[in-house]
């Protein structure tokens, strides 16, 4: 199965998020933000970064991709897609997850090694996981402060769709400590934190991080 | 304004021309005259007034830094040494490692964030510049008092700076220092390293040879940044209306340079240069001439071709202008083609500027009339030469007679003694600090802060990776700058075999303040002797380095500073030794002799001593010690290199890390034992059945062994006295955020 | 040539890190004028002038798609005198 | 109440990396009325009102010392209409 990691000029964590997919056992494709071709991958992961630098909005501008247009096409049809970080980030700015993330509340960029507690295992990015399951992975973002309206908060967690959220001190106010999202439909998710950074405890805090790129294969299988 | 062509300088010699303002003694401009035979257009005094100011030409420390050629060790490990942008290592396995350090000292004083920015910048554009990826960056930080309140602009700018740079070009910060003395109030010092890694055939050079070869310009359009001394020259000698306003500071954009890495490294993928050299101090004037002097000789190129961001730029200021983020690269014709189509899939700025011509000369042209022509040699290497005058400061000898009183403990008040250290500035937790960088980008970080050297994996299958730790004891230098040096280069070394690589390679960044001043010279001279000594012994060769002249305030120069970074190989990372137990029970040795050495120490700083005669090192016994810790490996559980703050900072960095505590058993004199700084010293952990393995290696290598206690409990206990973890994690934290919680707008 | 000028400031609902660090940064500094402040971004763009309402209903446009979130901002158009 | 808007933008003669993301991306949406654009900050501090010249020279002093960096960027105080 083959799973698409976008590169926008800018992005960071490509190489690290092929990587996992590779060390979960998927064939790990590459995708250009100037290509609308999705190379008939499976699902498709935007990775963590500065695309464009960030320097308006993060995401702002890589939401605009040729890339960008297809994956909103073949999301709104069930595709697996995982934001993290940037990715994330680019994944609001387009509208197929809700809300927004803002400045952290430190006011700095903060990088550190993050317990989180997945909180959903119904989707093809958490399935591996045990309901519950509280995990460590890098978190890293100068903006990841996850804000939306009464309404869209009310919603995402009567539905169920905070699929992780932060255990212990709030590290960057994102409102009811959500680390991640998914949509509706719970193909799409966003999560601020970054699991292709904990696939092996040797350069990372933990291996926890595996399990969501597993997920996918689980879930693409199990079709 | 009128354009001043060579044909105009032939014909009136007689013009007046602002040499002096633009920072060239009267000598110095008489020579460029005899060098062309006339007086020089002003772009040409432009480009040798920059070309041989102290930063590019190194006129003050040439004649020292000789030293290291001439007392090179013979290593094979070397690929490409000092002179080109960076020193290029051979680490095995066909893959060549390059690092270099460099300062951005003077800029992050002005603007914190924009100056330490620009710093990472300019060193990751060196490391690129020599064909390879860069994989990691450290930052070596001086600052004044903690409490002082500039200090409180300076460093969270200068920290948000690097990690912004950093951050967004996808490169982890892998260590560091941060050390304070009132020396840099006013004179905070920025230092970077970058490392970077490539196969051996893709080492680049800087050098324009093949005549018909195209000049190509890439990256960031050529803005008004960094050329104040050229509008003096603009408008004193040509009269123009007043010089346009030019920044004062240099703004980075790390999108540019990181979009700038992805596509130059494509392009040494599909070997589409002859050449390349970044832009950074004297911008394209630097560039041309060094390609041109380090090739065939001869290039010509038209000016005019130059993309600008602000229009009104005169050929002067385009010379020297210091815009971030451009390269230079020399391209042979039939590849021009796929050069320009990479730059366009990137979105790079990318301008053909001239080409490499059969004759001798630098010939630059501006809309056709010929405005620079010289030989290209006499502006990059040719520069002048000092011998300044060297004269052992006044200051020394009542500094070394005033030897430090020995700190008096015992079990009434060693606990505090602890606590007031490892809470104080230099030796509390950085977390606040490092927490801002990002180490895990790239995911091949095997170590990083707070850990003694930092190491990143190089090869995913092999394993093969690099370590890297940069150390510098101002205070030692300060009593004495020869033994300061090779101490440094030893701490350096110690931290990389610590973790249980092997140290192939050194760079350097040596901080000082005036040249002018005789003493301060003296430092110099003699920090250079004792790293070149100290290089030679221990068979380590210099592969590059920086030096930053002129950090004083008025007549107080700071510390002498010598940075020393050192790179070494381990072939398996997965096998290195971290610098904390994480488990209980493991017997805790301290390899290597105590002696009562407080001169320059964190306490004796403290409490405000700064005199005394500081301990000399023996490079022999601290390259067994290296050998030991290295064929040790095995069987280390931990290891972590002893030096500010002594056993007392060791052992509460060890306990702190897993939050594992840990019994010492300590007979003697206890303020030497835990306070004392001798060098050669590393605490390591092992389990109880290697206890024969490693007094044999002891043995072996002939390093004193005393077995000091025990990991275990949740106290750190000293004879007597228990100090729990949350005391001392509460004493070891709360510095930073107290000093430097307050939020920073922006 | 004219300067357009867009204003986009964070919904009053929307969390403001920046803004509360103003806001409390000012008394620490001796200035005790501010009851709240806010902290939002400013984009000067210059067009061929003399500005049309075409060219204003284009620019609102792309603060509305470019410039601004509407999720979490709200924007103001205006020529700048 | 009122409000005192303080603008702060880069010096012209400085690098604006975030106004030439805007500039470069503006027309790749379509947006073709761009001939530069600049990004700046805008502080919009509430004071008890009505403002005086006191309170006015205040905010200068703030914007001077706290919202702006004079190093590098410019800054204009006004009231609120
Ligand atoms: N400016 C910095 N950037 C990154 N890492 C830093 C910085 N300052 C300190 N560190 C890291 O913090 C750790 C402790 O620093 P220090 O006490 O100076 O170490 P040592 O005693 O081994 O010289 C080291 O891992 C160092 O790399
Ligand atoms: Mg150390």
């Amino acid at each position: 199965m083959k799973v698409g990691v976008v590169t926008f000029p800018g992005s960071l964590d490509d190489r690290d998020a092929a990587r996992a997919v590779r060390a979960a056992g998927a064939e790990a494709v590459s995708l250009w933000h100037a290509d609308a071709d999705l190379k008939k991958v499976d699902a498709v992961i935007l990775p963590g970064g500065f695309s464009y630098g960030d320097y308006l909005r993060c995401g702002a501008i890589s939401r605009f991709a040729p890339v960008m247009t297809s994956i909103i096409e073949r999301a709104n049809v069930g595709m697996p897609v995982l934001g993290i970080c940037n990715g994330f980030q680019i994944l609001c700015e387009s509208h197929l997850l809700p809300g927004a993330l803002t400045r952290n509340v430190g006011l700095h960029f903060l990088c550190t090694p993050q317990p989180i507690r997945i909180e959903n295992i119904s989707t093809p990015w958490t399935n591996n996981f045990q309901q519950g399951a509280e995990i460590v992975i890098p978190l890293k973002n100068g903006e990841g402060s996850f804000q939306c309206d009464d309404k869209t908060l009310d919603q995402l967690e009567s539905e169920g769709r905070v699929i992780a959220r932060y255990v212990g001190e709030n590290p960057n106010g994102s409102r009811n400590l959500i680390a991640g999202i998914s949509n509706a439909r719970g193909n799409v998710v966003g999560l601020m934190p970054h699991p292709e950074h904990a696939i092996d405890s040797l350069t990372g805090p933990t291996a926890d991080g595996l399990a969501f790129f597993t997920s996918v294969l689980t879930a693409m299988v199990g079709k | 304004m009128a354009l001043d062509t060579v044909a105009i300088a032939a014909t009136t010699p007689d013009q007046e021309q602002p040499f002096a303002a633009l920072g060239l003694k009267s000598d110095e401009y008489q020579r460029i005259c005899e060098i062309l035979g006339r007086r020089p257009s002003s772009s040409e005094l432009a480009m040798y007034s920059v070309m041989w100011s102290e930063h590019c030409s190194y006129k003050s420390s040439k004649v020292h830094l000789k030293q290291f050629g001439e007392k090179a060790p013979h290593s094979d490990a070397l690929l490409v040494g000092i002179g080109e942008n960076a020193g290029v290592v051979d680490v095995g396995q066909g893959y060549a490692v390059t690092f270099k350090i460099e300062s951005h000292n003077h800029p992050s004083f002005v603007e914190p964030y924009q100056g330490a920015a620009t710093g990472v910048g300019g060193i990751v554009r060196d490391i690129l510049t020599m064909g390879a990826r860069p994989i990691a960056i450290m930052d070596p930080l001086r600052f004044g008092e903690a409490h002082a309140p500039d200090t409180r602009r300076v460093l969270p700018g200068i920290v948000a700076g690097v990690g912004g740079y950093g951050n967004c070009l996808g490169l982890p910060n892998i260590g560091g220092e941060i050390v304070f003395d009132k020396t840099y109030a006013g004179n905070p010092l920025v230092n970077a390293l970058c490392v970077g890694v490539m196969r051996h055939d893709q080492i680049k050079l800087a050098k324009a040879s093949g005549p018909g070869n195209l000049v190509v310009l890439f990256g960031a359009k050529t803005g008004g940044d960094g050329i104040g001394g050229v509008s003096v020259l603009a408008s004193e000698t040509f009269g123009s209306t007043g010089p346009a306003k030019r920044p004062s500071v240099q703004v980075g954009d790390p999108f540019t340079e990181k979009v700038l890495i992805e596509c130059s490294l494509e392009i040494f993928a599909e070997d589409l240069v002859v050449g390349i050299q970044d832009l950074g101090g004297a911008g394209l004037s630097c560039a041309t001439s060094e390609l041109a002097s380090g090739g065939s000789g001869g290039m010509r190129v038209e000016l005019d071709t130059v993309p600008l961001r602000d229009p009104n730029l005169s050929p002067e200021e385009i010379l020297m202008s210091e815009s971030q983020e451009r390269m230079c690269a020399i391209v042979e014709p039939h590849k021009i083609a796929r050069f320009l189509e990479i730059c366009k899939k990137w979105d790079v700025t990318v301008t053909v500027i001239g080409e490499v011509t059969d004759g001798d000369r630098l010939i630059i042209t501006w809309h056709g009339e010929v405005i620079v022509d010289v030989p290209p040699r006499t502006v990059a290497h040719d520069g002048p030469v000092y011998n300044r005058p060297v004269a052992r400061p006044n200051y020394l000898d009542g500094a070394i007679a005033d030897t430090p009183q020995l700190p008096k403990l015992d079990a009434t008040n060693i606990a505090q003694a602890i606590l007031d250290l490892i809470s104080s500035p230099n030796m509390a937790d950085k977390t606040w600090v490092t927490s801002q960088y990002d180490k895990y980008v790239q995911g091949n970080t095997i170590q990083s802060q707070p850990e003694d050297s930092g190491m990143v994996r190089i090869d995913e299958r092999s394993h093969l990776g690099v370590a890297i730790s940069t150390d510098a004891n101002a205070s030692w230098s300060y009593l004495n700058p020869y033994e300061g040096a090779k101490l440094a280069l030893a701490e350096a070394a110690r931290n990389i075999a610590t973790a249980g690589a092997k140290p192939l390679a050194v760079t350097n960044c040596l901080n000082f303040g005036s040249p002018e001043d005789p003493g301060v010279m003296w430092q110099f001279a003699e920090t250079v002797r004792g790293l070149a000594d100290g290089c030679l012994e221990m068979g380590l060769p210099v592969t590059g380095g920086n030096v930053s002249f002129y950090n004083q305030t008025g007549d107080v120069a700071i510390l002498p500073t010598p940075v020393i970074g050192v790179l070494g190989v381990i072939q398996d990372v997965r096998l290195r030794t971290p610098m904390a137990f994480n488990c209980e029970g493991l017997d805790l040795f301290l390899l290597g002799a105590t002696n009562a050495d407080f001169a320059g120490s964190q306490w004796a700083y403290m409490h405000d001593q700064r005199g005394g005669t500081v301990p000399v090192t023996d490079l022999q016994r601290e390259m067994r010690l290296i050998d030991l810790l290295l064929e040790g490996q095995p069987i280390f559980a931990a290891a972590h290199d002893l030096s500010q703050g002594g056993l007392a900072a060791t052992i509460s960095e060890m306990v702190l890390h897993h939050g594992i505590g840990a019994g010492l058993d300590i007979p003697g004199d206890l303020a030497t034992a835990l306070l004392s700084e001798t060098p050669g010293r590393v605490l390591v952990a092992i389990t109880q059945s290697d206890s024969q393995k490693i007094e044999s290696l002891a043995t072996k290598y002939s390093i004193p062994l005393t077995r000091i206690g025990k990991s275990g409990g949740s106290t750190l206990s000293i004879n007597s006295v228990s100090i729990s973890i949350e005391t001392l994690r509460e004493a070891y934290t709360q510095t930073f955020p107290k000093l430097f919680g307050t939020e920073k707008l922006g | 040539m004219a300067t357009i000028v867009v204003d986009v400031m964070l919904k009053p609902e929307i969390l403001d890190p920046q803004g509360q660090a103003v806001l409390a940064a000012l008394p620490r500094l001796g200035f005790t004028f501010a009851k709240s402040a806010r902290q939002g971004k400013r984009f000067e763009i210059e067009v061929d002038g003399p500005v049309t309402q075409a060219q204003l209903a284009e620019v609102s446009k792309a603060a509305e798609t470019l410039l601004a979130n509407p999720v979490i901002e709200t924007f103001t158009v205006r020529v700048e005198e």
